[in-house]
């Protein structure tokens, strides 16, 4: 809170943020610069030519080249640094460090869901680590949402039958507002809550507290089981289904010749829509699971896919 | 557009004007039907690309006897409007109300081909909504495809009506020898309207009855 | 301006003709699998010729000034301009955002 | 209307009288004043829908009215100025007006469309009041599928219907002018002479006609989709959440270039006639004005930087909109410029004009802001956004409106409005405004996302700010409307030049006979030639009639 009594500039509260301010501070230097500029000149004219005499009638003047070009290249050399420093930071923004801390967000309308690797989910507020770069992967069950921090000068769109990613670094702990920013219905301005950024040793504490619950690495084999999926990709290719060990990340190569980086959305889709993208030398054999298995299902399978590729290093040793 | 035939309308200098401006002016509707129509092209052409499997198959589901017919049928329909702009051009009244006639006969058969055609998808369960039926796995996207067909001939479809109700008119007046080979401008703009209309088809037939067909 | 140039009938005659044949042309190459989007391409690129020969000879654009040719063009720029950009983004949306800068 | 002392001379408001001589028109001049009406009446419902809002947020928790009744009020408010105010105000109202009279033609190339216009503009707001009486529709301006097409229960189709029909009136309207600007100028009167306001709407047209059905195809398709189940945005079907927003921006933010172009066609008409000088580098002005509106077309993606656009097309789309920054800046450099040794009155148009460039300025600055990828992730949707086009849309473009409806009310109407009335009101507009607007950069950056019915109690001070600036606005936008209805009655009458401005309008008498010239002028003249010529064209038959 500044002197005032109230807040004339958001806190920063991750690694982005100063990066973010520093450049804002720049577009807002060059904006008063230049609004001053044009103001100046306004008024200095306004006076200095001002009417004296009603049939007063000034020299013609036409106009002047080398002026056009300057106010041509010197805006379009500034709008371009912008744009270079911009995207800079945007493509920071949108490249999760691998080793980030993933967490599942779930959108809908009015609330956040939140569910934790280890098992614990939360409605409307995230536990963090701070000094941990931690990426989530949101979906939402309906409309679009988007998931706004603004302490952390970060926020990405939240559609439905897709994950989209956002990742940030907490560096203070506290509690930052969270806002849904993409208008949504009716309780749109209701579907707020916190970012609680906790010092690495409490954030694990608060982990393990909490009632007993099953981290989704486990959650998502028995699904992997219940639903029938072993039947067909067991390990080591030895099924009619490719095995999915060491999957994400993989490149893929499909029948119909083009080669797909296996991420989130990748698995997302062929669970719901497996005839869309078939695995070069197997059948297009698997059913849909489009109604059999909800949003936090998926993630489950895909936490369980994302453990197995520890494991089958183990298996290959064995 | 005024009617009067030989004297021009008060705004304009001269004739010659006058039929330049409604000639610029109809090019210029044109460019916004081709935007109208870009909408849905677009909408089409990203669907494809992310789902070419289920467009494929549901492409096959169109009968391409009917649709091949359907174009030669308004092939035709363009080339007797051809025949009638330039009658009236000649100032040849018979042989213009022939040709429109002959134009508007043609226009009417692609219609009831095309509204035979969407009887049969009906039939067959096809029309997106709470009913829409696609046997095998890529019935989702399949009803993409099928909002998107019938979107587009829905939407051609009602520029045809629109075009067989001007082309009645221009039959009326053309009959009441309201054309010279001095005044001919409405009917040369109908041409302008009833050509491109025949040009979205060109780009449709492909578009919606061709996809994956050596796959069936 | 159509500046009431008459066109002969042999021209319309042999442009209808061109216009069947190649109708027929197309829907008998969907029957051939040309590879990957070969089909498409190729039905595209004979739609095209078909509309081209539509808008210059039965439109009378052939004989018209050189602002009706800029008027039919920029219809048809424009949407290359909503196809283009929007496919540049749906066709790259999936690839993996890699450090550029 | 004619005043006691004036001869009983013809033109075009006393040539024939009564509501069918009005609603039957095809005079470019009478339709002029019919979408003033419309305009002027949807100015002031998007109004009363703005004052709502802004009572609303007083105060942090939503206690005047429902969340579900705020979001209609946002909604009704977005798609009331921005339909039924901003796109048709300058070129339905002037643009009719004027373009025959600054082109030297007795009317535009089609009146019977332009006529049509108005009407399919009236029905098109008739469905939209209708959808509003209704029960409202909550979805945003916008329309986002699915919330729109699938999600909401309110009167989504009917309003959509309403700005689907108001869309032909805006087709029609720029068919008739590129057609008329082609074909119809007086002899003489080259490309490179037409008044800078005539190349601010062909390039306006350029946009209603390559954009606006873009608009009505995809509101069409949000239709069918809630009318006909049509899965064409359905996400449940595999639906491309993006399709709609491509499709909705690539009008959408050519239509912001529609409502700010004729703005800045009535600045440079404003600035050169005040301070008595050719515009500065009118050429460059000129191409300056076409390259918004084609560049105007590459840029929308930058509504979707953070909506699950790829990265790649992100970026194509921030350098494009850095480009479409330039034209803009050339134009304000050049109004400034020619401000520079000229002879400048504070005459209320004038006072509109500098508050326009000023505002402008910083309106244009700050879209800058959003253009950088960077700024762009922490604004978008924010306060910062709405602060960013309410300096373009109130601050310039309704600045500009006001400024022309000035300038050119002694032409219209034969009378002068009361100046000092005028100047207090252009100046309680402008600190009104800037109190209302500028807190809200403030806020914006702070984080407060748009479009919210509760917000957390620390952003109340600048809310409270930015409702008081509102009332101020409010205030500032009643008075024009009083003292221009008073000067039809009482204002004293305006010979054919009050302002000594050049311009073939300016050349005719005010207002002007229904054929606008009695002699058709040649023009000889470059435009705004002060200081160099008498008048910029030559009458065949010795000076015009009724000097």
């Amino acid at each position: 809170m500044s002197t005032l009594g109230f807040p004339l500039f958001p806190e920063q509260a991750s690694t982005m943020a100063p990066r973010v301010d520093q450049l804002y501070y720049f577009l807002l230097g060059v904006s008063v610069f230049f609004a001053t500029l044009i103001l100046i000149l306004i008024v200095a004219f306004a006076i200095k030519y001002r009417r004296r005499s009603d049939d007063e009638q000034p020299q013609p003047i036409v106009g002047n080249l080398g002026l056009e070009i300057l106010w041509t290249v010197v805006p379009l050399s500034l709008t371009l640094v912008m744009f270079v420093w911009g995207a800079r930071l945007y493509f920071i923004t949108f490249y999760p460090p691998s080793d980030a801390l993933e967490i599942n967000v779930v959108a809908k309308q009015w609330m956040w869901k939140v569910q934790h690797a280890e098992g614990r989910s939360e409605i409307d507020e995230l536990h963090i680590p701070t000094g941990r770069p931690v990426k989530l992967i949101m979906t939402s069950q309906d409309v679009i949402h988007d998931f706004f921090v603004p302490a952390f000068r970060v926020k990405n769109d939240v559609l439905p039958g897709r994950y989209t990613t956002l990742w940030f670094e907490a560096t203070k702990p506290g509690a930052y507002r969270l806002f849904c920013s993409q208008y949504c219905g009716t309780q749109h301005s209701g579907m707020i809550g916190y970012i609680i950024a906790l010092e690495p040793a409490e954030f694990q504490t608060w982990l393990s507290g909490g009632a007993a619950a099953v981290p989704m690495a486990t959650a998502g084999e028995n699904l992997f089981r219940k639903l029938g999926c072993i039947s067909c990709h067991a390990a080591n290719d030895t099924g009619r289904g490719p095995s999915l060990a060491g999957l994400l990340g993989k490149a893929v190569r499909l029948q119909s010749g083009a080669t797909v980086t296996a991420d989130e959305n990748y698995i997302r889709d062929s669970i719901l829509e497996p005839q869309a993208k078939i695995v070069a030398g197997y059948p297009s054999i698997m059913p849909t699971f489009k109604g059999l298995i909800s949003e936090d299902g998926i993630m489950q399978i895909i936490a369980y896919l994302k453990s197995l590729k520890r494991e089958e290093g183990a298996q290959v040793k064995k | 557009m005024s009617d009067s035939s030989i004297v021009h309308a008060h705004q304009f200098d001269d004739a010659e004007q006058q039929h330049e401006a409604s000639w610029l002016g109809m090019w210029v509707f044109l460019a916004t039907e081709v935007m109208f129509f870009g909408g849905m092209f677009l909408g089409y052409t990203i669907y494809r690309s992310t789902y070419p499997a289920a467009f494929a198959d549901a492409s096959n589901h169109l009968d391409i006897w009917l649709g091949t017919i359907n174009t030669a049928v308004l092939i035709g329909s363009s080339f007797t409007m051809a025949l009638a702009v330039r009658s009236a051009q000649l100032g040849a009244r018979k042989p213009l109300v022939l040709f429109l006639i002959l134009t508007l006969v043609l226009g009417a058969l692609f219609l009831g081909i095309k509204f035979t055609e969407y009887y049969a998808k009906i039939e067959e369960n096809l029309v997106p909504g709470s009913n829409f039926s696609f046997a095998g796995p890529l019935g989702r996207a399949a009803e993409i495809f099928f909002s998107f067909y019938f979107a587009m001939t829905g939407m051609h479809a009602l520029h045809m009506i629109i075009g067989l109700a001007l082309l009645t008119a221009m039959i009326v007046k053309a009959g009441r020898g309201r054309f010279s080979s001095v005044y001919n401008t409405p009917v040369e703009l109908v041409g302008l309207y009833w050509h491109f209309v025949y040009i979205v088809w060109i780009f449709l037939f492909p578009l919606l009855y061709l996809v994956g067909r050596h796959l069936q | 301006m159509s500046s009431g140039h008459i066109v002969s009938v042999k021209l319309y005659l042999a442009i209808f003709g061109a216009l069947l044949v190649m109708t027929l042309a197309t829907a008998g190459a969907a029957f051939i699998d040309l590879g990957g989007n070969l089909n498409t391409a190729l039905a595209m690129v004979i739609a095209a010729c078909k509309a081209l020969l539509v808008i210059l000879f039965f439109m009378h654009v052939r004989y018209s000034s050189r602002l009706t040719w800029v008027f039919v063009g920029a219809g048809f720029f424009w949407l290359m301009i909503l196809l283009s950009l929007t496919l540049a983004d749906v066709l790259s949306r999936r690839w993996l955002p890699t450090l550029l800068l | 209307m004619n005043g006691p002392v004036e001869e009983r001379r013809q033109h075009y408001l006393n040539v024939n009288y009564g509501l069918k001589s009005w609603l039957l028109t095809i005079d470019h001049k009478r339709i002029a004043w019919l979408y003033l009406v419309g305009v002027t009446f949807f100015f002031f419902v998007g109004g009363l829908f703005a004052t709502l809002i802004r009572m609303e947020l007083l105060t942090p928790q939503g206690d005047l009215v429902q969340a579900e009744t705020y979001n209609k009020l946002f909604t009704m408010h977005g798609v009331t100025m921005i339909f039924f105010f901003l796109i048709p105000s300058i070129p339905a109202v002037l643009g009719n007006f004027l373009i025959p009279l600054m082109i030297g033609a007795r009317d535009l190339a089609f009146p019977r469309l332009n006529l049509a216009s108005w009407y399919i503009y009236i029905l098109g707001g008739v469905f939209t009041l209708a959808a509003a009486a209704a029960g409202g529709v909550d979805t945003g301006w916008t329309f986002y599928t699915p919330y729109s097409s699938i999600y909401s229960n309110t009167h989504v189709a009917l309003t959509v219907i309403g700005i689907f029909i108001t869309g032909f009136s805006s087709i029609l309207t720029g068919l008739n002018f590129i057609v008329t600007i082609h074909t119809m100028r007086a002899p003489g009167m080259t490309w490179f002479r037409l008044p800078l306001f005539v190349w601010a709407h062909y390039a306006t047209s350029i946009i209603f006609i390559l954009g606006t059905p873009v608009i009505a195809i995809t509101l069409a398709l949000v239709a069918f989709e809630r009318l006909f189940g049509l899965g064409i945005f359905n996400p449940e079907l595999g639906g491309d959440p993006l399709l709609f927003q491509h499709l909705f921006w690539f009008y959408s933010h050519p239509a912001v270039y529609i409502m700010i172009l004729p703005g800045m066609g009535v600045i440079s008409e404003l600035i050169a006639c005040f301070s008595r000088k050719r515009v500065f580098g009118y050429d460059f002005v000129a191409f300056s004005s076409l390259a918004i509106a084609v560049l105007g077309f590459l840029v929308w993606g930058h509504h979707m930087f953070v909506s699950g656009q790829s990265v790649y097309a992100s970026m194509i789309f921030s350098l494009l909109s850095m480009l479409v920054a330039i034209p803009s800046a050339i134009k304000v450099f050049n109004w400034t410029a020619t401000l520079y040794k000229g002879s400048i009155s504070f005459d209320a148009p004038m006072i509109y004009a500098l508050g326009f460039i000023g505002l402008f300025t910083i309106g244009g600055l700050t879209g800058l802001f959003l253009a950088t990828l960077g700024v762009d992730i922490h604004v978008h949707d924010t306060y910062f956004v709405i602060a960013h086009f309410h300096y373009i849309m109130v601050g310039s473009a309704v600045m500009a409106y006001l400024g022309g409806i000035h300038f050119w009310w002694p032409k219209m109407t034969g009378r002068k409005y009361s100046e000092p009335l005028a100047r207090l009101a252009a100046v309680i507009i402008f600190l009104g405004f800037n109190l209302t607007f500028f807190p809200q950069f403030v806020l914006g950056y702070l984080g407060m996302p748009r479009r919210y019915h509760v917000y957390p109690p620390e952003f109340q001070v600048l809310n409270v700010m930015s409702t008081a600036g509102a009332s101020i606005l409010a205030v500032g936008y009643v008075l024009p409307l009083a003292y221009l209805i008073w000067s039809l009655r009482y204002g004293v009458v305006a010979g054919m030049n009050p302002w000594k401005a050049k311009g073939l309008e300016w050349e005719t008498a005010s207002p002007p006979p229904t054929d606008n010239f009695d002699v058709t002028p040649i023009v000889v003249h470059e435009a705004y030639a002060y200081g160099e010529a008498e008048s910029q064209a030559v009458y065949p038959t010795g000076k015009p009639a009724n000097v």
